[in-house]
């Protein structure tokens, strides 16, 4: 059974030797982000010459879970690496893996604001609360984090405005759903109404785990107790699963895996709703800086950034998100306090300030926070629509502004799956009512079980649970069982007789 | 060097349906090649000769029995280290070598002392090349090569490494006549010269006779008679070696030894001495028919064919096994064409009495 | 035989035949020409198109209105792809070389040699042909890794070093020569690996070539196990590079800048193919000998 | 004369088979066999490298997994449908290939594109082509509606249209390999069988079937072999048409079932993976000797 | 069917990086092939033989004239319409059927009236392999067969179709005498009884003159001599066929014409007559020399070959071409080996004489 042992620091930081450590980390929207790391790898080397960071960049933190566990039944994890608290769950089932950080954030030498350090570090009361809290895991700190985002809704609010509505303080949901019904008028040759054209998905949600995750918080339902207890499956998601299905079937509300990227539509005005994450605030409105569509696609109109739909505006709930650092553990005690140093290192405020102003991503200390740069950076919104574009730091914001909303899942090994499976059900319902079928109860039915077995969430964690009765074999199984015993009877059958016949012979 | 063959057998499984057991292709053949001698291996088609060269050379591992080159047994050396040369009855040429490739190919194998140089290798291969006709082709393919062609490279190949054994598989059967009788010359007298042991298998027995030192004589994998050929050919121990030898055919009579004499139908054509009375087989040679306008043996005529400088006198007899005679004569020999009959007379020396129930010989007293 | 033939009918329909059948199979080849055409051109297409005339793209153009070479440009800028290539290149070429020592021994074993326990060591090589490469890759790493391998030229290849597929596929070419060589050069005198170096190969040089040049373009494609066992830039492949390529311009999914890495990429196989074709096709003539 | 006996035999085809007995051993049997004591350590875990048992409980799970029983559906569907397909297609363009002089040239090097490029760039043009989107109906549909059908999403659409997308795709991969065997397969028949039977008074197609099929019947039987292990073991091109969850498109292989498996989330199920591969281990293997048993009554060798 | 070859050409391109220009493998060969007869084409090996019938099957596409079957003009058409049978030199057995398959394969591709009823097929085929005598052998593999076996299938495959044309080439270079002399004479029995037109190629010019109706004699792609066999060996046109026909060769000695004798040497061997002075060629039939103390020829002897029926007297002549002379006498004529000399005179119908210069035959007035 994993088990973390606590790490001892050591008494100095050795500067004789030379130490090599690897830094994976992910770069997901920007490319100025890659610069921002190989820079901030630049500094702390100069810093730390006798420390070298070997990056390695990932585009999809699946990928870097998936190399991780790979590399701990080889004992070749990175030293350092950038994670989703779900994953550090998995990767605590092995035997001191991933160095638990409580210690190493209070060491008054090398710890957070630590004495010895040779940059400026924030203390540990700097980092937001909340924020630090999402990587504690079983009472212990696992990670530090690195930027925080949340999802966000960019609104063509031209088109509402045509619709003959007005944005309410705090959208609902209700609202949202009214206003794309009303934008899935047609006319006679079968063109929207609204815009126009022959394309028109009013409301498009990025992140189907986020959609459904968000809504059962703000309804207080149930999704997953702490200790890893599975509640997705209840009757306020099959009612939400049931609206969702009403309007996917009217063309009001689709998805990012079944149609494509909110901002293409949004910013195309083939869209009116678009909820993405903040970090990718970028991409979205008529000025976006970046974006996937050429000029020529782009409708001019007022892009409006607000809060995620709510079913209680005056509690509004939103979701936090965003990349985490981890230190893996090491032979070496002096290889950790190197990757400590440099995990640090990126929460100073040179490294935060530069890679949140990427995108619509929020420094997780109050140090950078509160810095005259970034301050700076946040008073001048909308000055230019390159750094400065006003969607990108309006998204940030609202995570700035409602850090005191956002909520975090339960995070034990298994939750990534079951934030998977909780997409899952609603692309899978969207899908349906696509290709014409009823969603009815049955149908919910069938589905939660579906995606049940899909993402195991029957055995969430199969080093503890035991071996579950499975009942009688299903007949496709037993008929593939039969096959392979016929075959071989077969086959052992015809080579005995031919060795009978050569036997025979001679 | 001396080839010992002590039981030398080997069985090919069968696939007849109906038949059963082994083919037996080689059956406990024992014999000594004598050293630096020129054996000839005779015998019709599918008797096993193929069989005992691929045996002698390693390329089939015998059943049972062994062989030995000189004293040592290499019953179980590979072929690669006997040292022998050989020409395959189907050529069996490198396709992807030119000609003259091919013929150097064996001498690139040589190691150690008998290296050659690369200039010496030329030297021998187009010697080898020039005993045979083909320094023309040397740049060619051999799928460019009339079947003759192909056939005067495989020799070369065999000759060019002067082996210790030499095993020739009808080496000579798609040449015409002249080249053929050169080669052959050149094969005996590169033989002669190096005293290289060889077998040489050939279907055609004047061939077979004009260069062997000794010839074996096999029948369905069994040695019939083995020894010089003249002796074997004026000396047939049976029926099928008697058969087997001079073309064209000898001819078989049904006849009878009755008080001293040979008879056939109702003729005496031939005292013998010392053979009790029975009915036995009576070869005659073709050359044993004396045109006799007396002889005691009546044939009806059938025609006469000319050969070059001979005529053979084509006709038939009742009592003869052949469905044809043929007699052999010069051609300054005249034959009325137009008469029915002709009469001969028997050299006693050609005429050969075997058991009617074995096909044994039966010799005079 | 008393049947009359009229030839000069005979020698009509004939012609009418052949004219007809090669019709046919003309239409057949450049159906499957089109086919398989289709998807490149696409790609040549899809590769000058700029990245945001792409993603605006709602109904597919079959013919590019603003066609652009900056794909290509980044292709070259935004990756080292000349280094990528280098790697390639040395990673390809000694997994090549070697893996055609080991296969052409192995496969001569199997079709030529003679020993105990032929028949089941063979059929137990081609049984391991079945193991997805998926399953076997983790444990390679755990290999590699304790032979401290990771980050080098060694553990990149020698993985790859054979391929069953490989030598099943040579072994039946090396049966299809005909046995009389084998005996032939034996009674020469030849050893069993000179014959394999200067019968067998030569004949069977096609498919060796055939070979060769399958085993390179797998390697040049391969992408998963490379991108394992290094996590140095400086032991990276072209396949990483694509993938770089395709994730690097802006996060999302380049598909023209992937495009335009995927031809720059195929280029020198495509290249290598053509240069080689003649000697894939040619045949094994089997001349010189009888039936 | 030097004797070596000893080392005649099978000595020397072992010393032959030596080096590819060493690297298939170490990288391929010696993981064979990790996963085959895996797969009866009952819930594996990487990161621990602990097991909480050892039995049967791994196949048993398994063979419950509705999707592994999927997969073993998908797979056996495109076995059947693309080893024949593509191996009857390929011979019969081979032999039109060999039949034709002009352009002959021209149209082998371009049925040999396809191995030459990456695979996944061919499977984003193949969702190009038929894929559905709010915009348009995909290439393939256009063609459809030309024909008077009505479009299909073969992408997110029912089974059978995810199906026979994924079987062209497959298709049109294992093509170029197919063609250039069977091309030199046919080149390399020797001519004097072809000049006999023509002598004899044999039609083209008799030709065919009496001496070009048996004469080329091991490369065949190779296609045979190496097409059904190959589909067996298809998973790469399932992903570049369906994206990475295969099981939710329903359209997941074996192989792609062991690869979810492993590294699904909560740190992946090594054993029920290994487990799975073992059974499709097996299937294949069985398949195969089947192959191998039949390909003794029918493949000629000369 | 009689079969037109109109100025038939056929040319490989060169492979020898010395010589240069095409291979003229057949040379504007313009021939009637008479209805019903049986052709032997025989020539030195590479003089063009087996492309000759290539060039009539329809294998090889004639660079340049015209192929008639009957009247009609086949140049252009398939070998599988022209309905011919032919044996190949190298047999081409297929390799996957056994003996039984190969025999049917022909059959089974008759069409139409022709086709055949399995047990018919079966009938046929049995009757063919029992005239070559491979009726043990039928399941077997071409690959376990001897040489003589497998020539002998390729010999039933030919035969059992009954074409029209058929086209031997060299059937019977792998058969040992007896099966050689009875399988020809099966040819030749079926061949007089079905009319099939057929052309036989074969080097032993014994064969080719024993059953020809018609023999052709070919050099270098060129046709010398085309005639009935006797008539061509009794009175050659040139040098070359005089020297090609004959076993052993004719021995050609370096002779001069002087006042109406032909000199040998000093000795003046033969009168002729009509012929001026020159220096020619002298050819001698082996058979032309006869024994005698007094002869003319005075050779030094060097051995006495005994060949069956009949001796052969080896001797040398400074005048002569070849390296030894070869006469042949009955076995009855005693030859004293230990003398040094022999004596020869010569038959005058046994001599011919040639052109120095161009080799043509210089014929008496
Ligand atoms: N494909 C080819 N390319 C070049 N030259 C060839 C080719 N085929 C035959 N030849 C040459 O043409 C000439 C005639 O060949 P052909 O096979 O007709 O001879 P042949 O009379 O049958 O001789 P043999 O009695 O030796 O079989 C030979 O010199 C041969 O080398
Ligand atoms: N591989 C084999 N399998 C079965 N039988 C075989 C095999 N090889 C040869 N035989 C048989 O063995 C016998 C002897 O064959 P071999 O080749 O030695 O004959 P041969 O004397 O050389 O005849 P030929 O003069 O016709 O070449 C033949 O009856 C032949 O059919
Ligand atoms: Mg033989
Ligand atoms: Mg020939």
């Amino acid at each position: 059974k994993g088990g973390q042992k606590s790490f001892s620091i050591p008494e100095q930081l050795d500067t004789s030797r030379q130490y090599e450590i690897t830094f994976w980390a992910k770069n997901d929207t920007n490319k100025t982000q890659t610069d921002i790391y190989k820079k901030a790898i630049t500094d702390f080397q100069t810093l730390y010459p006798n420390i070298t960071v070997n990056l390695r960049l990932y585009t999809d933190y699946g990928k870097i879970y998936n190399d991780v566990i790979t590399n701990i039944a080889t004992d070749t994890t990175p030293n350092v690496c950038i994670t989703y608290p779900d994953h550090i769950a998995t990767y605590l089932t092995g035997n001191s893996t991933v160095v638990p950080l409580d210690g190493l954030i209070t060491d008054p030498r090398y710890g957070l604001g630590g004495s010895e350090l040779l940059f400026d570090s924030p203390r540990q009361d700097e980092i937001i609360e909340q924020f630090l809290e999402e990587c504690s895991l079983n009472g212990q700190i696992y990670a530090l984090p690195f930027m925080r985002s949340t999802e966000s809704c960019y609104i063509n609010k031209t088109y509402v405005e045509k619709l003959g509505y007005t944005l309410p303080d705090t959208l609902t949901w209700d609202f949202i759903w009214e206003v794309s019904e009303a934008a899935t008028a047609k006319d006679a040759d079968g063109n929207y109404l609204i815009n126009g054209q022959s394309v028109m998905i009013p409301f498009i949600y990025k992140s189907t785990d986020n959609m459904m995750i968000q809504m059962l918080k703000q309804k207080d339902a149930g999704y997953a107790s702490a200790n890893g207890e599975i509640q997705l499956f209840n009757d306020t998601t099959t009612q939400l699963l049931y609206t969702i299905a009403e309007h996917a079937k009217s063309g009001a509300f689709s998805t990012f895996k079944i149609s494509s990227y909110p901002a293409n539509f949004l910013n195309a005005g083939q869209c009116i709703f678009a909820i993405d994450s903040t970090a990718g605030a970028t991409w979205m409105g008529t000025n976006a800086p970046l974006s996937d569509i050429s000029e020529e696609a782009f409708v001019d109109f007022e892009t409006e950034v607000m809060m995620i739909p709510q079913f209680d505006p005056e509690h509004p709930r939103m979701i936090s998100q965003g990349p985490s650092v981890c230190v893996f553990n090491k032979k070496d005690p002096q290889e950790v306090l190197a990757s400590w140093l440099f995990t640090q290192y990126l929460l100073t405020n040179e490294v935060q300030i530069a890679y949140s102003e990427t995108e619509g991503y929020v420094p997780v200390t109050s140090k950078a926070q509160d810095s005259p740069a970034y301050q700076d950076y946040l008073s001048r919104c909308g000055e230019d629509n390159a750094l400065h574009y006003d969607v990108k730091i309006k998204a940030s914001r609202l995570l700035l502004d409602h850090v005191d909303d956002t909520f975090v899942t339960p995070v034990f090994n298994g939750s990534a799956s079951l934030r998977s499976a909780s997409g899952q059900l609603v692309e899978e319902v969207t899908k349906a009512v696509r290709r014409k079928k009823e969603v009815n109860a049955a149908f919910i039915n069938d589905l939660y079980d579906d995606v049940a077995s899909l993402y195991h969430l029957n055995e969430s964690s199969p080093a503890s649970a035991g071996k579950a009765d499975l009942g009688p074999l299903p007949p496709t199984a037993i008929a593939l069982l039969s096959c392979l015993a016929g075959a071989w009877v077969l086959i052992l059958a015809y080579i005995i007789r031919q060795a009978m016949k050569k036997l025979r012979k001679t | 060097m001396k080839i010992q063959l002590q039981n030398l057998t080997k069985k090919f499984p069968n696939r007849n349906k109906k038949a059963q057991g082994d083919v037996i292709a080689v059956d406990h053949f024992t014999y000594e090649i004598p050293d630096g001698k020129l054996i000839g291996l005779l015998g019709p088609s599918g008797c096993g000769k193929s069989t005992t060269l691929n045996l002698i050379c390693g390329l089939e591992k015998p059943t049972e029995g062994q062989i030995f080159f000189g004293d040592r047994d290499v019953t179980k050396l590979p072929p690669e280290h006997r040292g022998v040369g050989m020409v395959f009855q189907n050529y069996a040429l490198y396709p992807h070598l030119s000609v003259k490739q091919n013929i150097l190919f064996p001498l690139e194998n040589f190691k150690g002392e008998q290296k050659l140089s690369k200039s010496e290798m030329l030297e021998r291969a187009s010697q080898a090349a020039g005993l045979v006709q083909i320094e023309d082709l040397m740049d060619r393919k051999p799928s460019e090569l009339s079947g003759g062609q192909q056939q005067r490279v495989a020799i070369a190949r065999a000759l060019v490494k002067m082996p210790h054994v030499l095993l020739l598989d009808e080496p000579l059967s798609n040449l015409d006549a002249r080249l053929r009788l050169q080669t052959r010359e050149e094969i005996r007298k590169i033989q002669r010269a190096t005293q290289i042991t060889t077998v040489f298998v050939t279907h055609d027995q004047e061939e077979a006779m004009s260069i062997s030192d000794e010839i074996v004589v096999m029948k369905q994998g069994v040695v019939q008679q083995i020894g010089k050929p003249q002796e074997v050919y004026d000396d047939p121990v049976n029926l099928f070696v008697a058969k087997f030898l001079g073309t064209p055919p000898i001819n078989i009579f049904h006849g009878k030894v009755q008080n001293g004499r040979l008879t056939i139908g109702k003729a005496a054509v031939l005292p013998v001495s010392g053979i009790p009375d029975q009915e036995v087989w009576a070869g005659v040679r073709p050359e044993g028919f004396l045109l006799q306008e007396d002889g005691p043996l009546s044939c009806s005529l059938n025609g006469v064919e000319v050969m070059g400088r001979d005529i053979s006198i084509v006709s038939t007899h009742p009592d003869c096994e052949n469905t044809l005679i043929r007699a052999i004569a010069g051609s300054e020999n005249g034959v009325n064409t137009a008469s029915e009959t002709v009469r001969f007379a028997l050299k006693p020396g050609k005429v050969f009495l075997f058991d009617k129930n074995n096909g044994e010989r039966i010799r005079e007293a | 035989m008393g049947v009359t033939m009229d030839y000069r009918q005979i020698e009509k329909s004939e012609k009418r035949h052949r004219r007809i059948t090669h019709t046919l199979v003309y239409i057949l080849l450049i159906f499957w020409a089109l086919v398989v055409l289709f998807p490149f051109y696409w790609m040549l297409l899809t590769s000058v198109k700029s990245y945001g005339s792409y993603n605006a793209e709602r109904v597919p153009a079959f013919w590019p209105i603003s066609p652009t070479l900056q794909n290509y440009a980044d292709a070259f800028t935004t990756v080292p792809l000349a280094g990528y290539l280098l790697n390639t290149l040395i990673f390809t070429l000694a997994t090549t070389a070697i893996m055609l020592v080991v296969i052409t021994l192995a496969a001569y074993a199997f079709a030529r040699l003679s020993f105990r326990g032929k028949n089941i060591a063979f059929t137990l090589l081609l049984s391991l042909m079945m193991i997805p490469n998926e399953l076997v890759i983790i444990t390679n790493y755990a290999t590699v890794t304790n032979l401290d391998m990771r980050n080098t030229f060694l553990g990149l290849i020698l993985p790859s070093v054979t391929s069953v597929f490989y030598i099943y596929l040579l072994k039946e070419n090396f049966e299809l020569v005909p046995d009389e060589l084998y005996r032939a050069a034996k009674a020469d005198g030849t050893s069993d690996f000179k014959y394999l170096w200067k019968v067998m190969i030569p004949i069977c040089k096609p498919t060796l070539v055939t070979i060769t040049i399958l085993k390179m373009i797998e390697c040049w494609n391969s992408y998963v196990w490379p991108r394992l066992v290094t996590d140095d830039p400086s032991f990276y492949l072209v396949s990483n590079g694509i993938q770089e390529i395709r994730e690097n311009g802006f996060g999302r999914e380049n598909i023209p800048a992937m495009m335009a890495a995927v031809v720059v990429i195929s280029v020198p196989l495509i290249l290598l193919f053509l240069v080689f074709r003649k000697k894939i096709m040619e045949g094994v003539s089997r001349g010189g000998t009888k039936g | 004369m030097k004797n070596d006996n000893s080392f005649s035999g099978s000595g020397k085809a072992w010393l032959y088979l030596l080096p590819a007995f060493l690297f298939l051993g170490v990288f391929m049997i010696y993981p064979l066999i990790d996963v085959f004591i895996y797969s009866f350590e009952e819930g594996y875990n990487f990161a621990s490298q602990t097991s909480f048992g050892t039995g049967g409980y791994n196949y048993s799970y398994v063979l419950h997994d509705p999707y592994f029983l999927q997969a073993v559906k998908n797979t056996f569907l495109l076995v059947l449908i693309t080893v024949p397909v593509s191996t009857g297609l390929a011979l019969l363009i081979s032999v039109a290939l060999s039949s034709v002089k002009p352009l002959r040239d021209l149209f082998q090097t371009i049925y040999f594109l396809p191995y030459v490029t990456n695979t996944l760039a061919v499977g984003l043009v193949f969702m190009v082509l038929f894929k559905k989107t709010a915009y348009s109906d995909g290439l393939v549909n256009l063609l459809i509606h030309w024909f008077g059908g009505s479009s299909v999403d073969f992408i997110d659409g029912p089974y059978w249209a995810k199906m026979t997308v994924l079987c062209l795709y497959t298709i049109w991969v294992v093509m170029p390999f197919k063609i250039l065997i069977l091309t030199s397969a046919l080149a390399s028949v020797n001519q004097n069988y072809y000049r006999a039977a023509q002598v004899d008074g044999t039609s083209k197609l008799r030709i065919f079937t009496r001496i070009t099929l048996p004469m080329i019947s091991p490369m065949l039987f190779y296609l045979v072999i190496t097409g059904f292990i190959g589909a067996f073991k298809a998973y790469s091109d399932a992903v570049a048409l369906f994206g990475t969850d295969l099981n939710a498109a329903g359209m997941n292989t074996i192989v792609g079932y062991v690869y979810d498996m492993l590294y699904g989330s909560s740190g992946g199920y090594p054993s029920y993976a290994s487990a799975a591969a073992i059974l499709l281990f097996a299937i294949v293997l069985t398949i195969t000797c089947i192959n191998l048993l039949i390909s003794r009554k029918h493949v000629h060798y000369i």
